[in-house]
């Protein structure tokens, strides 16, 4: 009985928190156009709702209803399974993430790491889709995907050893817990740079949206998806971001905890620091120009990794000698 | 409850292990791989080694097997599907391998295991399976975690040398 | 043995080649080739080995068009070969008209049509950096320059009422005076545009990823430029002060101040700094032909049919891509004997093999970017 | 609690499909592939003692195992890359002198 309970309650919070980001998400493809749209000095959707609000489900309707084309000459059945492979990891990440002291879905032992793990495999649905398209420029891309993420994964995961070290924990509620006095960005502001560019490496965003470039391989890995298979990996680019984002906020900006004299709930605080964070990225997407894969590869090993490297071994040293 | 879910985990390797080895397309039979190894991390949380799983998947799915995909592609792959697969000796191996299961299930009916041991923590609570690994590793094997560094890094020097396309003399 | 071994062969895997260069189709349909180029790369990873072009997509046979119509009619046409400065391409043939006829062009005409030639030159230039910067990523500055292309075209629109293919110029002079409109809006964006310029350079000339991207990539010699016959700003980009509106002066330029820029080392980035000061220059250009501004006739005497003497012209201007030029044989009747059009970047195009040999795909895209072709006068 | 005989049987069902894919294919990835499968049948039984004694030494030499498990796809992959690029072939039994 007190299973089945339980069980409900998870399965509550499961659709909650699945509902929710799936919302939150296609009015980041909204919002993200608005932004760019106002940096651009334009209007950006305006025809759908008020403002254009109701532009994503618009979007979504349009997906839906157009044709799922599966090109001749392509690997079915990887063809089909690969969009799902990016988008269910995305979703799967957000079971571990705090988003206040008292929500989320379920608590583990190996949290962020959890969270690292389970990202890394986002890469399959990538070269899946990549190779299954049968086509030179998804090839091209999937190639440069999968070396650019195996790549900025490894300092992805290294930047977060130095606020890891000094939360002393991997449980994503006890590194909250840990900065109750200074976020860990104030600590650790070499790894946050680190961490920051990792994961605009890792999400596919510019400077470094390479695997997708459309004015060099047309659309990189997903030049042969339409219709909903399409918006699938659509909405897993923002899925990423999201959790990235969230990632960040647990980690370096002291996660759904605020500043005590202002009374507001956990979850808010925790939605204005990501939407912080998400505003940043939507930024740099309108301001830089792309990287080359050779230049991105040599900034990432000759640069970042050095950089992450000392600043694990200051960490320590710190933590030996002062703590 | 935790047996229906190692049987579960159980099938689920075993069918996508069996998938791999009979698959003749190389990609095919490496994301089958890939699935069984997700299978297994559950196996892994299970048996209450939610670091090991955390590693199956972040080292085993996501690093090695996405370097075999990433060798498959640079290799041409779709003459190779159109080859035979199968050695001539199959037959034999088969036999040999079926021989081998014989003795294993002799050898496992025999039971006698001494009684199982309970964890001195609880799943799923701090400090657990983590602090307690890293705490092993960096006392007690600590030369072989050297050792297994050097390992890497000879691999990784092998590799590169092999791989690289022309080699300076 | 030798049909044992054929007999085998689908059991050995050796059908299989090693490594395999990668041919790849850049185009027609592709979104950086600008316009129906296509572009046929080997590669060897994601170096490129070979590059070959493959034009004609787009032809449409107007050097032969050209033989069967009148000169006057021909003028719409040249609206059609660089759509992206169409007024620039009337004035070469004008020019190339009246040379043969040897007309005198009253100075209220040369004026104005270096006034608009030098608003095509601006418009040719934005259009260039929009597509130059969203082919190296940067989106919005594609957005910016396409805001100031909108107020040139705009002023098109009031000058001749057409806003791409304007057919702005007649033999002769002009089909009539420019409005007082056109002048006072003209002064307003010269005011207002170098500014506009300072923003694009804000986010692209001191970028680090912009320099990483443009550094170095597709250098060519100024030799093998002038080798190549390659003309505007991708010879002046390696070094070489060849403007034809300084070195054979046409319309009002002899009586302007401007400078010619250069760039030193010939690669995507210094013919980018190469049209950022050239459009500087133009807007200068333009406030000197608003101040200078003669009054009295837009045209000179007409005859109703235009019959020119028999004879054989060659005529080029500084198109903002390169060397624009017609060359003309007239046997004396109504219509031309021949038309041959000099199209710059046809003849710049071939240069594109030198430029991207060795380099990335992703350079490729920033070479074509950085030549600035268009396909009308190209594929003529 | 799962009885260490059903890890030990998983161990050991796995072991024999990994070492039939080794001797059975022609493929030298897919051989390669079988040899993963055997190193992984092997954390199975290690993590399963693990667990039946409460001790973590399992857990460790299966992350040891991993790691050669690294070792040998990295540098597997790069004789294979090499081979295919030199001699292009992948199946083993052609493959047959030990110097070219």
């Amino acid at each position: 009985m007190e299973i089945a309970a339980e069980a409900v309650i998870a399965l509550v919070k499961i659709a909650v928190v699945l509902g929710v980001v799936s919302l939150v998400v296609a009015y980041l493809t909204y919002l993200e156009r608005k932004i760019i749209a106002h940096i651009q000095q334009r209007l950006g959707p305006m025809r759908v709702g008020w403002h254009g609000l109701l532009q994503p489900i618009a979007d979504g309707v349009k997906l839906f209803l157009k044709e799922d084309i599966i090109p001749d000459k392509a690997d079915k059945v990887v063809f089909v399974i690969a969009p799902i492979m990016v988008l269910v990891p995305a979703f799967v990440e957000y079971s571990v993430l705090p988003f206040s002291s008292t929500f989320y879905i379920t608590q583990v032992n190996i949290g962020i790491f959890f969270i690292l793990a389970v990202s890394s495999l986002g890469v399959f649905g990538i070269v899946m889709a990549g190779w299954a398209s049968n086509s030179k420029y998804s090839l091209l891309g999937a190639l440069r995907s999968a070396a650019q993420m195996l790549s900025y994964e490894i300092f992805l995961g290294f930047s977060l050893i130095g606020p890891l070290m000094l939360a002393g924990s991997l449980n994503m509620q006890k590194i909250v817990e840990a900065q109750s006095d200074v976020w860990f960005v104030f600590y650790q502001p070499l790894a946050f740079v680190v961490f920051f560019i990792a994961a605009l490496a890792e999400t596919n965003r510019v400077p470094f949206d390479l695997p997708e470039a459309e004015t060099e391989l047309v659309a990189g890995f997903h030049t042969e998806y339409s219709g909903m298979k399409f918006a699938f990996f659509f909405l897993a680019e923002y899925a990423n971001i999201m959790v990235t984002s969230s990632v960040a906020v647990t980690l370096f900006f002291g996660g759904w905890k605020g500043i005590s004299w202002i009374p507001l709930p956990g979850f808010v605080w925790y939605a204005l620091k990501l939407g912080a964070i998400i505003f940043v990225f939507i930024w740099l997407r309108a301001t830089l120009p792309r990287y080359r894969y050779d230049q991105l590869m040599r900034l990432g090993w000759k640069f970042m990794f050095p950089l992450v490297m000392a600043n694990i071994f200051l960490t320590g040293l710190v933590k030996y000698l002062f703590l | 409850m935790e047996l229906v879910f190692f049987y579960l985990f159980a099938a689920g390797i075993v069918g996508a292990s069996l998938l791999m080895v009979t698959r003749a397309n190389v990609i095919h039979a490496a994301l089958s791989l890939v699935l069984a190894f997700l299978f297994m991390a559950g196996l892994f949380v299970l048996a209450g080694a939610e670091f090991l799983a955390g590693v199956q998947i972040l080292i085993y799915a996501g690093g090695i097997m996405v370097l075999y995909l990433f060798s498959i592609m640079l290799m041409n792959v779709g003459v190779a599907v159109r080859l035979r697969q199968w050695h001539r000796q199959s037959a034999l191996a088969l036999a040999a391998a079926l021989l081998l299961a014989a003795e294993v299930w002799v050898v496992l009916g025999r039971g006698g295991y001494p009684a199982a041991q309970a964890w001195s923590w609880r799943l799923g609570q701090t400090p657990g399976n983590v602090e307690a690994l890293g705490q092993v590793l960096y006392t007690k094997f600590l030369f072989p975690f050297e050792v297994a560094s050097v390992l890497l890094l000879a691999a990784m020097i092998g590799a590169i040398v092999l791989a690289k396309r022309q080699i300076t003399r | 043995m030798f049909e044992v071994e054929s007999s085998t062969r689908i059991e050995r895997s050796s059908v299989m080649p090693g490594t395999e260069e990668l041919i790849i189709n850049m185009g027609p349909q592709h979104p950086s080739t600008h316009g129906v180029l296509r572009v046929i790369l080997r590669l060897d990873g994601e170096t490129v080995t070979d590059c070959d072009c493959d034009i004609g997509f787009l032809h449409r046979g107007t050097e032969k068009i050209g033989e069967n119509i009148t000169y006057t009619m021909f003028i719409p046409y040249t609206d059609r070969l660089d759509y992206i400065a169409a007024p620039s391409s009337n004035l070469a043939w004008v020019t190339a008209v009246e040379k043969l006829f040897g007309w005198e062009i009253p100075m209220r005409a040369h004026y104005i049509r270096s006034l608009v030639a030098e608003f095509s030159r601006i418009s040719s230039h934005l259009l260039w950096l929009a597509t130059h910067a969203l082919d190296i990523g940067a989106m919005t500055v594609f957005l910016w320059c396409f805001r100031e292309r909108e107020m040139v075209l705009d002023l098109f629109e009031t000058a001749f009422g057409a806003r791409l293919t304007v057919n702005a110029f007649r033999l002769g002079g002009l089909f009539q005076d420019v409005p007082q409109k056109f002048l006072d809006l003209s002064q307003e964006f010269a005011d207002l545009f170098p500014g506009r310029i300072g923003d694009y350079e804000t986010l692209l000339t001191d970028n680090r990823i912009w320099l990483q991207r443009t550094r170095g990539i597709g250098v060519i010699s100024a030799d093998d430029a002038i080798d190549l016959s390659l003309t505007g700003p991708v010879l002046r980009g390696s070094g070489v002060r060849w403007d034809i509106r300084r070195a054979e002066p046409y319309a009002a330029y002899p009586y302007l101040d401007f400078v010619v820029p250069v760039g030193e080392n010939g690669d995507v980035y210094d013919r980018y700094l190469v049209r950022i000061e050239e459009m500087r220059q133009s807007t200068r250009i333009i406030q000197q032909c608003l101040a200078q501004l003669p009054k009295g006739p837009v045209s000179c005497k007409v005859p109703r049919t235009i019959k020119p003497p028999a004879g054989e012209v060659y005529h080029s201007i500084e198109n903002p891509k390169g060397e624009f030029g017609f060359y003309l044989v007239s046997d004396g009747s109504e219509t031309p004997y021949r038309v041959r059009i000099r199209p710059p970047s046809f003849v710049n195009l071939g240069g594109l093999k030198k430029l991207v040999l060795g380099g990335l795909v992703a350079d490729v895209v920033a070479i074509i970017g950085s030549i600035d072709i268009v396909l009308g006068e190209c594929d003529r | 609690m799962v009885p260490l005989t059903h890890y030990l049987a998983l161990g050991a069902i796995l072991f024999l499909i990994g070492a039939a894919g080794v001797i059975m294919r022609r493929n030298a990835i897919m051989i390669l592939l079988s040899i993963e499968l055997m190193l992984n049948s092997v954390n199975i039984t290690f993590v399963g003692f693990a667990r039946q004694w409460a001790d973590l030494t399992g857990q460790v030499f299966a992350i040891f195992v991993i790691a050669v498990a690294a070792c040998e796809a990295a540098v597997g992959l790069a004789i294979l890359i090499s081979l295919n690029r030199d001699r292009s072939m992948v199946n083993v039994d052609e493959i047959n002198l030990l110097k070219w």
